[in-house]
């Protein structure tokens, strides 16, 4: 089956995000299709690429990140959610002239229409905040 | 056209309560995270057991200590069968 | 949307439940149904819980420095979303009447989300 | 030795009964933010009212349009005033 | 601490009323007790409301990749912070019974509380 | 009188960060001593200086760092919630090889200590979460 994710909470502060990726290593690991990894509102923190965590703790933006890279998931982050967060690629970041990306590369920025387009192709959509 | 309703927040947020004014009969409910301490209230879950099938995630009642509380209504599952616990329903509403 | 986009239409139902500006999961929500509207999708919008505050005539964000969300709310018909609802029960338990609410909304009961929820593709409720 | 509690969360968090659990005779409540909902409720806040002034954020409640639906027993006040409040009293309770 | 610091001694009350795991609100409020015990000040800590889930014995994080929080609390007294309690009714509301909780806990009731909070010079309640 | 304020929420999510800045300002306006913001979780997050905002809406994080230089207060964003939330300093930055800060220099990094002298040296200690 087709899945897609949706994500709404901050890494760290809630166990839901936590949740959404060890739901989403299950559904990889049943060989279903990950459709689209959408990360929005708070969610978009969770593509952060400055995380610093000490080794004994979980560093839950690599791992996210770890995942994506390995399966070639499409994973994307909200377009209006991360800019008023701080969460840029390089384009946006030079744009403002921010330095660095602070996103990572393995998650597109984009708009809610990839929301939409998840929603319309996938088998079933579930949501974590 | 039967629904999994996730519920993932402690008791005091009323979602449960506000879960079944709408829920469906054959519909599913599955606890997760601090949703799971919904699992002990046996008698809170008894009027609902008839209508729907109740799940809790193993691995968020183990780590609160609350896997032996649960309640007998509440089937005790793991990440895996949530998966496919959502492939057997038509749709998944999470309550958050 | 992305080249494999078909031309299709869905059904997708937002169950809008929290208080406006407390939180910004009233805006989230608001936000993602008038992208599924401009891509036109079949949009259902449900007001149910806290969420029937969203609804209240008169707000004015600028007491707070925030935009007005009861504005944006209309935008909801100019986007062409006209099945909007209101959750009559939640209403009662705030002691909102009626008369207190933005023009437009349809008051159901109960039974009657339900029956929106089943006939449903899609259900985002926040 | 009185205290202020604010309260910023809507009622369906049952921050108000949680605070009553604990609040002492001559102590204040402060509704802000979405906590400002709890104005309305006059039969709630009626017990209340003898032992402890109840307050109510002028801005948020304009913001929500529910200024004029606030109950006698509510002093609605500005934040210049919540900043006096706050000397008023010796410490400040903050539930959210 | 800054330069100005003097040695002063303060009563500050946590007030933990979170569940564990589900937020993360209970470790901030452990991480300032524990620097308010290690700047030798007088704390109190109690648990109320949902934050009494958190002295239940047996908890295992690893079965979410989490710390377990309480073998973190078990370090309360290690910090030299021996005011623990527990808020009576908050257990008997979750069915929870004296058996099921972690050793160093002072059960009292709200009044109790009360008077906590009334000595107290800052109250941190989350 | 001497004021602190602890923030724990991040901007946009809550209005609890919003309801804290304008409190702030009320303190100052008043002639009030501000002796140090704290901002502990999520609440780092207030002191990114990588966001974008559209100009018809709030840019919360750029208030505070307005504020904060503007009265020369006092402010202190946790190291150890800043750090697992790619909120860093120039220093952290290089020491970890992540790029320019994403922390605005108005703000130190730093440890509970700060909140624990706060609690200690202020009158009033005022939390908003």
């Amino acid at each position: 089956m087709k899945f897609s994710i949706v994500i709404y909470a901050a890494p760290y502060s809630s166990e839901a995000a936590h949740s959404a990726l060890r739901f989403a290593r299950s559904v990889i690991d049943q060989g279903h299709e990950l459709y689209r990894l959408f990360f929005f509102g708070d969610g978009v923190h969770n593509a952060s690429q400055l995380a610093v965590v000490a080794q004994d703790e979980n560093n839950l933006q690599q791992q996210w990140n770890d995942l994506i890279e390995k399966h070639g998931i499409d994973s994307v982050i909200c377009v209006s959610s991360a800019l008023r967060r701080g969460v840029l690629n390089q384009t946006e970041a030079n744009r403002h002239d921010l330095g660095t990306a602070s996103a990572y590369t393995s998650s597109e920025v984009a708009g809610l229409g990839q929301l939409v387009d998840a929603a319309i192709h996938s088998d079933r959509l579930v949501n974590f905040g | 056209m039967s629904c999994l309703h996730t519920i993932s927040k402690s008791p005091g947020t009323q979602l449960l309560e506000s879960c079944l004014k709408i829920i469906a009969s054959g519909d599913a409910i599955l606890f997760i995270e601090d949703g799971t301490y919904y699992a002990n209230s046996a008698r809170k879950l008894e009027a609902i057991d008839k209508a729907c099938k109740i799940y809790g995630l193993r691995e968020d009642m183990l780590a609160r200590a609350i896997l032996t509380k649960a309640a007998d209504s509440v089937e005790l599952i793991d990440t895996a069968r949530f998966v496919k616990l959502c492939c057997e329903h038509d749709k998944i509403v999470s309550w958050f | 949307m992305t080249e494999n986009s078909k031309p299709q239409k869905s059904r997708i139902t937002f169950i809008s439940r929290a208080a406006p500006y407390g939180q910004n999961k009233a805006n989230l929500c608001l936000d993602m149904a008038l992208a599924s509207a401009v891509f036109e999708q079949d949009v259902n919008y449900i007001f149910f819980g806290d969420g029937v505050y969203q609804i209240l005539k008169g707000q004015d964000g600028s007491a707070i420095e925030s935009k007005t969300l009861g504005n944006a709310l209309e935008t909801l018909e100019l986007y062409g979303i006209e099945k909007i609802y209101a959750d009559r029960q939640s209403l009662e338990e705030r002691d909102i009447s009626e008369s207190e609410l933005l023009s437009g909304m349809q008051i159901v009961d109960s039974d009657s989300i339900t029956k929106i929820i089943e006939s449903s593709d899609t259900v985002f409720n926040l």
